[in-house]
């Protein structure tokens, strides 16, 4: 099992209730699965798949990125992409 | 001074002017990001931005790099607010020079594109009426 | 603040921001066009303007207006500088304000343009190696 | 007879060696026809024909444009241009 850390922002952060979660997940996983893990205990994430930055220790990353023992994994909700 | 950095602090733009300016350039163009006070016409009050502030200034160094390899521009420099925002108060300063202004010009423009698009940067409109929303 | 002005004096953009920016804006571009110390590579030592004073504010303020009819911008203040410039001191600032980024980065770079193209004003480069001559 | 004002700049004042000139000018001049004779009196001017403005008492004006007794006429060599 690999002991990673989440970072949650904006309205992420507010459906989760908390700026950070410790967890550990699955040898092999990817970041991906770990937000389709969250997805289910927290529903309301659940829309924002596919709208959605992917971060590992504040680098962008993919889904399928595999990650290690330690890392600060981050979703990135939609930033405001406003016109002003 | 630091060229990327995200501060809780008013944004001014002469220190970045003076720092992206080299001898060789002719053009500095400085984009300041306002509050303003609607969007599409509803009043707002004030706004908040909150950040990612280990990686927000790692992005817009990349962001930087990404528009130096489109543009033959000179140094960059990218500051962006967090906190509360009253109207009329600078959310984000780019400034980008230049040799010639046409390359400062659509650096900057494509920048702004960029950390609108990318930066972990998130915009909270605090409405008139007291409503409040992240901007998604 | 007068927006639209040529002075002998070094120009300040600080004044000119507080001057177009209004509530409703949520963007301001400022571009300066600065002395540099070469023009396709020959070495300049520094540069000099020669304006048609009494008419080259009113033309400005007619460049404003030209791209107020292309873009739905705010207020724009243009000013430029005249007599000897060092290296790196700014010859022009113009800065336009408009509710939205993209007409502000394209209505600064159009006045520009129109600056470059007709406004009253002429540059004469002084060149390292002793020679002098107008930008014709 | 129309007495006008006439305001050189640069490479133009270079040329003629000052900055104003006052001139007696035929009824119904035009802005054209006042540079055509300057270009005969100085030469050096007429290599710039068709790359200058004209302007009258400090507006834009044309080739064409007749001039009235007491008009400050600007010759308006070519700007910069440049690309910085």
């Amino acid at each position: 099992m690999l002991s990673i850390r989440i970072r949650f922002f904006a309205g992420h952060r507010d459906i989760v209730g908390q700026a950070e979660l410790s967890l550990e997940v699955q040898d092999e996983a990817t970041i991906g699965m770990v937000w389709e893990d969250l997805c289910v205990h927290y529903p309301r994430l659940a829309g924002y798949s596919g709208r959605i930055l992917f971060a590992v220790n504040q680098q962008f990353a993919t889904a399928t990125t595999l990650l290690a023992d330690g890392d600060e994994v981050a979703f990135i909700p939609p930033v405001s992409g406003g016109r002003s | 001074m630091q060229p990327f950095y995200v501060t809780n602090s008013p944004l001014d733009p002469a220190p970045l002017v003076a720092y992206v300016q080299t001898p060789a350039d002719g053009a500095v163009v400085t984009f300041a990001g306002v509050a303003r006070n609607n969007f599409e016409g509803r009043a707002t009050a004030h706004l908040s931005y909150e950040a990612y502030p280990e990686m927000a200034a790692t992005v817009f160094a990349q962001l930087a790099d990404e528009a130096r390899l489109r543009w033959p521009i000179g140094r960059v420099a990218i500051h962006h607010r967090t906190g509360m925002l009253a109207i009329g108060e600078s959310a984000v300063l780019v400034v980008v020079a230049a040799p010639h202004r046409q390359a400062a010009f659509e650096a900057a423009a494509y920048i702004m594109d960029r950390i609108k698009a990318v930066a972990p940067i998130w915009k909270k409109e605090h409405w008139a009426d007291g409503e409040a929303a992240w901007r998604e």
